[in-house]
């Protein structure tokens, strides 16, 4: 016991680390695929570093739900991270976990949300109103998804679910490509980024936050990103061989290049669009789901 | 999908193009405009350039007391039109190559070039600069030149012609 | 041609005393209540479309305030200025807005610079002066000295929302500060949840004061260079304009070698301006790699026009009579096979970037301007001829060189985003087309004129076509070289009140895009502002002041 | 006096204040209503303490003294029994009317002068009393009599308003539609009745009977069944017959809404765990009905919560979509149950009713924050409602509580149950599987529903700057039922052992064993370490996620810099920064239309035309009853029946 919690909290740390340097990376990445030679890779770090050592800003009228909401945003994100063996194959898991893990995220989204319509800045609140339309589009998608998993793997223990393959069936392979889609689509990246649409609200969700509060916003963002890739790679890398860490830090870079170059060839969705190729994708799950459930 | 292939493919053909700007300086071509450069030593104070510039980043002034005539020239007005070179007689102004102006020194944006004046034989007052008398009695006739030793007011009381070479 | 010409003289000659005022100009003296069917016959009889309203307070020359509403003809190739005389003792004029929509702006600008009423104006509210600026103070007259300081009274409440839309929507200003727009102005939207209800404009934030430093402290030929700090991307255009207008007025004979180099840089110039609105509209759709690789081959562009002329923007390369630098072969090899290289590349991005799913998605039926409201509005340039305006000065009010060069216009019929995209992208290549012409036929001339005379107080109009669409400066000369009344109006002074009906009923995720999409140059359709608008601080304005910031 | 005696006594004790109430006005009758309502509310929430701790019952007869040869009087006694079962249910009623009777005094003030506070307060202690009285009862006839006294009473506290053309006609439309709902419940009594020609109706032998039914005429029993159902089910508001709630809800005054979506509508899945465990076995294709039933309504209800704007009307969708995952609850548990499932049907069974229990607080509550906002503005309306945190910062608070609990956010309590939902659901595969998820998806479209709730209300600055100078909090009464509701919530979500040990003593009742299915092996992970209390590192970790940031505010208080909001530079006035209710989640809405069509036509076709029907029925009757010639048939009929039926 003591050593799975031990564990666990080096993979935390490890996160840590990894998520801004993975974000330096993507960067880099879209940078020489625009022809630009780019910032170099622990530009995040060094970013949310600089920003963590400012103050933060109150704007508006916004109370303690606006001051609590990025921290409670990285706490929640810290403690999915418990629930996913990242680096090390120590999670503390139990049945059900995975739901605990979806409702985090939930919240998370939800808390950040809230905290930045409580500024009562019109750019903040349709930034989170997408956000949260979004995140109800891609909870359906995430749900239709994890039902296929669990049908197929007729359990609920994340542990288990790792790796969905083998037995290598038709919906759970079709299933974990509606995931990587959903992890692309929940990162958000273009063309998906519409909450924080630059062009037209300004950053929308995150636009009040300043200094350290913006800093712990950018970091859980980030954070959110990597713990999606994560339950993807687990899904798919073999768990609880020597080599572990290995194939884990081999597939977060491989997905990292792979996202960023598609990223890099796409426009900004509209909102309802983005909403309506979601429920599309859904509607195709859900077929995969039957299968699933027959036994395909 | 065909469209985002092609776009990467040729993404990774052209490569990396921007260039390490500050720590590598950029090639300006011949003909470039840039900041422009007061020669103090062809420099004859007559003003054509003052008057010529658009902006009024030159300015002249006579400090009658000193006995001295004054071109500056303020970059941070400075078009880099170029007219100031054109008009110029003597080719005293010119323009650069040079683009990085930036600089935490106010003073580094002024030039300045300080003549001294010539003074009027007959009333004793400063009217233009030594040099500028010098360089129009050197295009001069002999017959003419010794209406140049005189102040506009002093001239025309002779009712001579006068001669500037400021014109617009 | 030189028929319908004469019968149009015959025809304006019932409205009013006509003459010619260079070979494609025509004045027409009306009275003011032949105004109103002038306008109506100009632009909605005989397919012309109003241009510009100008205003001018002659009262040193004959005692008389004038209003001049031009129009153009482009069937027939000319100009009509129609010249209302105003009294002092009665400064009333009808008002044309309510049978052209488009003459809203310039009827108000008149009205705040010289406190001309216009009678039955639907919304006769101040434009350009804030609201705070004292009553019956007019810049623009003659008797109100350049560095005169005002007295700004202190902020009070502007009734500054659109009361249908103001409290029971969502108000999304975009502007004055805003990542879409990369100058100051101020678009009011009125949004329910992402849907755009109503939207209301400020404009005129830019504090220069060009006119009035032109017309009181500068030389004719200093001018110029005042014309291309008129805009910072298409300055060139508005610098041949003036000197075009100047040139007319005086009948000076430009050298051949001289409007071939003007026109090769009005195309260079077009391209980068094309290249960079493609850049910024691809940023606004979220596609960033698009931006980037437009810019990167738009800077092929602007080291073409460093090596021609000294500098990447401004040219500085007109004076009244020619240009100032020529083109010899070495460059103009050089600029063909740039050129060359650029087509192939650019047709190539082009053909994968306008593939893609997203932009087309997102351009396409967004932001539709239809013919009738562009017709009312009279939309100029890309934005007219997506609209299905079948409009290019170059081609039927040909001037530098254009005479001589074969290209075609392209016109789309759906007025949306993506025919804007369209028009623009075409123009880029025929400009490409243009300039290789120009470049084969260089002719051996001089490259500027030798006799230069400028006779006073005469009018004189001159015109491009700016990459946003026609950009006209209208001149009064004067004395001592200088000018009396100078009046630049460019395109996007025509093409903004018609974003107001574009954005109507759009998605908020469109507005960047839609208001990207006639390429509105703010700066210059607010070059003539004179105050600063900063409210809430007492404060005295002086344009010397002014003309310092702006011009240092 | 034992508890025993108490129990007997409580009834008829508490009917002898009602003239009392009645003879007073204004503040006394407001005293004496509330003060009576929180003794005889303390007093259920001792006795059912105390039944389900002890898992002893409570029971006792009144006996009647009345002819024996008169069949249909023969059930001789009227029979009340305390069991765990009720006792779970009477111990919600009495939290939530001790709430809202507290709450009440401060809240009623605003009816003085204007409206009689006797009328209120007698039928608010009977709507108490005859909710009770269907939870204690032990005879169907008896329940059907308190039912329609509950029904009665409510009816009039639905309409207390009478100057309010919608309150009236809100409470017309909610009688009709109860009564449609009470007369099918009462065919079906009567049919068991007749059929068997057994006049006695109580729960045991009704039990017993309906088993035999099943054995014997599967369908007639079935058709019983089923007319029951649907009679529990309009009360519950099960779509599509849900189409009275969300007009009715409202209009009450705030804290009889919190009885009405806390409680009342709890009472129709009280006697569908009776009817579905103690009458009858459950059988895999009710509980495909059933969950089917709960899956249509949580669906339809919460979507089109989403797009509500005034406050209680919002709130009242909701109690149909929560509803419907206490109602999938029940179904999955049935049909498990009777595929043999037991442990899945256990937990499903306990989802279920933690949900109930947790739903009855947080939906209480969310009335009472919505009455305090309606006492202090006199609002409903979310386009213009704004900014009031500032003004009453502990309405606030307690909203942002209870939001976050129906949101399922953790720690509280709202996710726990919903969790326990989802892992029968999805653990047992099958049709279930779809169900759950759709629940899941649901479960983030509340949480979108109540960041709108809360924002919209208590965030951000006034919509018109000034017009809420004489704002502050809610008198002390109100805010201390808020406080007392929100602390529950939190209770319930983070120490989970106390509610899960009152819900197995309820279901140890319904025939599913505790000590034979014990939450262990089934890993639901706060339990397993030990029965204490909370040691999960789960649960630590929620608190922490909690904890640590508030701390983190409150004590190291990092320094910020204020700002103006950022408008693009310009200065805004502060209402002008307005974004109405109906402005959020556009996009979703106009994206996700295909379910709201399927939504629009099960609430307006089935619920509107049922609602219709019934309206049109009720038309007829009073047509019926205005003309004399009818009325006295009508009446020999009835005669005649009752000489049949008595058996002359």
């Amino acid at each position: 016991m003591i050593w799975v919690f031990i564990g666990a909290l080096a993979n935390i740390g490890f996160i840590l680390l990894a998520a801004p340097l993975l974000d330096g990376l993507e960067r880099k990445i879209k940078a020489w695929l625009q022809n630009r030679r780019g910032p170099p890779i622990p530009q995040t770090l060094y970013d949310i570093v600089k920003l963590l050592r400012k103050p933060g800003g109150l704007t508006g009228n916004p109370g303690l739900l606006y001051r609590i909401a990025p921290y409670m945003f990285f706490t929640n994100m810290v403690i999915a991270f418990l629930f996913i063996p990242t680096l090390l194959d120590y999670s503390l898991s139990f049945i059900g976990d995975i739901i605990v893990v979806y409702y985090l995220i939930t919240a998370s989204s939800i808390i950040l949300a809230m905290g930045s319509i409580s500024t009562g800045n019109p750019f903040a609140i349709t930034g989170s109103t997408r956000e949260i339309s979004l995140s109800m589009a891609g909870k359906l998608l995430t749900g239709i998804t994890l039902a296929i998993f669990v049908a197929v793997n007729k359990s609920f223990l994340i542990t288990s679910l790792f790796p969905i393959i083998p037995p290598y069936r038709l919906s759970s392979i079709l299933g974990l490509i509606v995931f990587a889609i959903l992890v692309y689509i929940e990162g958000f990246r273009l063309p998906f980024d519409i909450p924080e649409a630059e062009p037209e609200i300004a950053g929308g969700v995150i636009i009040e936050y300043t200094g350290r509060d913006l800093g712990f916003a950018i970091y859980s963002l980030l954070l959110k990103r990597l713990l999606y890739t994560s339950i993807l790679l687990n899904l798919v890398i073999p768990r609880y061989t020597v080599f572990s860490p290995i194939y884990y830090i081999v597939g977060v870079i491989v997905f990292s290049i792979l996202f960023s170059t598609i990223e890099c060839f796409s426009g900004r969705h509209r909102i309802e669009y983005a909403l309506s190729f979601m429920k599309k994708l859904s509607l195709a799950t859900g077929v995969v789901l039957v299968l699933a459930v027959l036994g395909y | 999908m065909r469209e985002r292939l092609g776009l990467l493919r040729r993404s990774i053909s052209v490569g990396i193009v921007t260039e390490k700007y500050p720590y590598k300086p950029i090639e300006v071509p011949e003909g470039f405009r840039g900041k422009p450069v007061i020669d103090q030593d062809k420099c004859l104070g007559c003003g054509a350039c003052v008057n010529a510039c658009p902006p009024n980043a030159l300015s002249m002034t006579d400090d009658l007391d000193r006995g001295v005539r004054v071109i500056k020239l303020f970059l941070g007005r400075c078009i880099f039109c170029g007219r100031c070179q054109d008009v110029c007689p003597v080719e005293a102004i010119k323009l650069t190559r040079e683009f990085e102006l930036a600089s935490i020194n106010h003073n580094d944006l002024y030039q300045e070039v300080a003549l001294v004046m010539a003074k009027c034989m007959v009333c004793g007052r400063p009217y233009t600069t030594i040099r500028l008398v010098e360089h129009v009695a050197s295009n001069l006739p002999r017959e003419q030149r010794s209406h140049l030793l005189l102040c506009p007011d002093c001239r025309e009381k002779h009712s001579s012609k006068k001669v500037s070479y400021a014109r617009w | 041609m030189q028929s319908s010409a004469t019968k149009l003289v015959e025809e304006l000659g019932r409205f009013g005393i006509v003459e010619w005022i260079d070979s494609h100009t025509l004045i027409v003296h009306v009275d003011r209540s032949k105004l109103r069917d002038i306008a109506k016959y100009l632009h909605w009889g005989i397919g012309g479309y109003f241009s510009v309203s100008i205003g001018s307070d002659e009262r040193p020359l004959d005692n008389s305030f004038h209003v001049y509403h031009v129009f153009s003809l482009d069937h027939l190739g000319v100009y009509v200025v129609v010249d209302i005389r105003v009294s002092p003792g009665y400064l009333h004029v009808p008002s044309i807005t309510p049978i052209i929509p488009g003459a809203n702006w310039h009827e108000r600008e008149v009205m705040d610079y010289f406190g001309i009423m216009f009678d039955d104006h639907p919304e006769p509210k101040r434009l350009i002066l804030p609201y705070n600026w004292p009553k019956g103070v007019y810049p623009l007259r003659k008797d109100y000295p350049y560095n005169k300081k005002v007295y700004i009274e202190e902020a009070s409440d502007e009734p500054e929302h659109d009361s249908r839309f103001a409290g029971k929507y969502t108000i999304i200003p975009i502007g004055p500060y805003h990542p879409a727009l990369h100058e100051p102005e101020y678009f009011e939207l009125y949004v329910d949840g992402e849907r755009i209800v109503g939207a209301r404009y400020k404009g005129f934030m830019v504090h220069r004061g060009m006119e009035k430093i032109a017309e009181s402290r500068m030389t004719i030929n200093q001018i110029p260079f005042l014309a291309e700090r008129i805009c910072g991307i298409c300055g060139y255009t508005h610098n041949v304009a003036y000197c075009q207008a100047v040139e007319n007025v005086a009948g000076i004979d430009v050298p051949e070698r001289a409007h071939y180099i003007r026109s090769i840089m009005l195309e260079i110039e077009r391209i980068h301006s094309h290249m960079l609105w493609l850049g910024i509209a691809f940023h606004f759709l979220g596609f960033d790699t698009g931006f980037m690789i437009t810019w990167r081959l738009r800077e092929k562009v602007m080291d073409l026009a460093e090596m021609l002329t000294g500098n990447r923007k401004t040219y500085g390369l007109n004076l009244i009579g020619g240009v100032r630098r020529d083109i010899d072969l070495s460059k103009a090899l050089k600029v063909k096979k740039v050129l060359r290289d650029l087509r192939k590349d650019y047709v190539d991005y082009m053909e994968k970037i306008l593939g893609l799913k997203e932009i087309i998605y997102r351009t396409r039926g967004v932001g539709v301007l239809d013919y009738g409201e562009a017709r009312k509005y009279s939309v100029l340039g890309p934005t007219a001829r997506a609209s299905g305006i079948d409009t290019d000065v170059r081609k039927y009010h040909p001037y530098a060189a254009y005479r001589h060069v074969d290209f075609k216009i392209p016109v789309y019929k759906d007025g949306d985003v993506l025919s804007r995209i369209l028009v623009r992208h075409e123009e880029i290549i025929e400009s490409i087309n243009i300039i290789e012409q120009l470049l084969d036929n260089l002719p051996r001339t001089p490259i500027m004129a030798e006799e230069i005379h400028v006779p006073e107080h005469r009018i004189g109009v001159g015109v491009t076509e700016a990459p946003r669409g026609e950009d006209i400066h209208f001149v009064i000369t004067s004395r001592d070289n200088k000018i009396y009344r100078w009046r630049p109006r460019a395109p996007s002074y025509n093409n903004i009140p018609a974003l107001l009906v574009m954005l109507k009923d759009q998605h908020l995720a469109d507005a960047p895009i839609i208001i990207a999409s006639i390429d509105p140059c703010f700066s210059c359709t607010d070059h003539v502002l004179i105050i600063d608008v900063r409210t809430g601080s007492r404060k005295q304005v002086g344009l010397r002041e002014l003309s310092r910031r702006g011009l240092g | 006096m034992d508890l025993n005696t108490i129990f007997y006594l409580l009834i008829p004790s508490s009917l002898i204040f009602l003239p009392i109430i009645a003879l007073f006005r204004g503040k006394t009758s407001n005293y004496i209503v509330h003060g009576v309502s929180i003794t005889v509310s303390i007093i259920i929430i001792i006795l059912s303490l105390y039944v389900l701790a002890s898992g002893s019952t409570l029971d006792f007869t009144y006996k009647i003294c009345l002819d024996y040869s008169y069949p249909i009087l023969s059930f001789k006694v009227i029979h009340f029994r305390l069991d765990s079962l009720s006792a779970f249910f009477t111990l919600v009623l009495g939290i939530v009317s001790l709430a809202s009777s507290i709450y009440g005094i401060g809240y009623i003030g605003r009816f003085y002068g204007r409206e009689h506070i006797g009328w209120y307060g007698v039928n608010y202690l009977l709507f108490i009393i005859s909710m009770y009285g269907v939870l204690t009862t032990y005879n169907l006839f008896i329940f059907i009599i308190f039912w329609e006294l509950m029904t009665l009473s409510s009816q009039f506290l639905v309409s207390y308003e009478k100057n309010k053309k919608q309150a009236l006609w809100a409470g017309y439309k909610y009688f009709c539609v109860s009564k449609l709902g009470a007369e099918m419940i009462i065919i079906a009594g009567l049919v068991l009745m007749i059929i068997y020609s057994g006049y006695n109706v109580d729960y045991e032998v009704v039990a017993s009977r309906f088993r035999e039914l099943f054995l014997r005429t599967p369908v007639i029993a079935n058709a019983v069944l089923m007319l029951l159902f649907m009679g529990l089910g309009i009360k519950a508001a099960l779509v599509p017959f849900h189409n009275w709630l969300p007009d009715a809800h409202p209009e009450a005054p705030s804290n009889v809404s919190a009885l009405l979506s806390g409680v009342m509508i709890k009472m129709p899945i009280y006697m569908m765990y009776r009817l579905f465990y103690q009458f009858s076995q459950p059988t895999i294709y009710w509980g495909v009905i059933i969950s089917s039933f709960g899956v249509v309504t949580l669906f339809t209800g919460t979507l089109y919560a989403l797009v509500q704007i005034d406050s209680k009307r919002l709130l009242a969708y909701h109690s149909i979509g929560q509803i419907g995952y206490v109602v999938l609850g029940l179904g999955a548990s049935g049909t498990l149950y009777a595929m043999g499932n037991y442990p899945l049907a256990f937990i499903a069974l306990l989802g279920s009713m933690y949900h109930l229990i947790n739903h009855a607080l947080f939906k209480s509550l969310l009335f009472l924050t919505a009455g305090s906002v309606v006492y202090r503005t006199g609002l409903r309306d979310l386009n213009k409602l704004s900014g009031l945190a500032k003004y009453m910062p502990l309405t606030a608070l307690t909203a942002l509580i209870a939001s976050l609990s129906i949101a399922g956010i953790p720690p509280f309590n709202g996710f726990v149950s919903k969790w326990i939902i989802y892992i029968s659901t999805f653990c047992a595969g099958g049709y279930l599987a779809f169900y759950g998820l759709f629940a899941l998806f649901i479960s983030s479209v509340t949480a979108a529903s109540f960041v709108k709730y809360f924002t919209t209300i208590f965030t951000r600055s006034p919509f018109e700057p000034g017009s809420y100078k004489k704002l502050e909090e809610v008198p002390f009464p109100m805010s201390l039922a808020q406080v007392m509701l929100a602390a529950l919530c939190i209770l319930f979500g983070i120490v989970v052992v106390i509610p899960l040990k009152l819900i197995t003593s309820a279901i140890s009742l319904l025939g599913l064993n505790i000590i034979q299915y014990q939450y262990i092996s089934f890993g639901i992970g706060f339990i397993e370490v030990n029965n204490i209390g909370v040691n999960s590192p789960l649960f630590i970790g929620f608190i922490l996620a909690i904890i640590l940031p508030i701390l983190y505010i409150l004590i190291a208080r990092p320094r910020y810099t204020s700002y103006g909001i950022w408008s693009c530079g310009t200065l805004v006035k502060e209402g002008l920064l307005h974004y109405p209710g109906r402005s959020y989640f556009r996009g979703f809405k106009e994206v996700f239309s295909e379910a709201y069509t399927v939504g629009k036509a099960v609430h307006e076709v089935l619920g509107v035309t049922s609602i219709n029907y019934s309206l049109k029925f009720f038309k007829k009757l009073q047509r019926i009853i205005e003309d004399p010639v009818a009325m006295i048939v009508l009446t020999l009929v009835v005669v005649l029946l009752i000489i049949w039926a008595v058996g002359w």
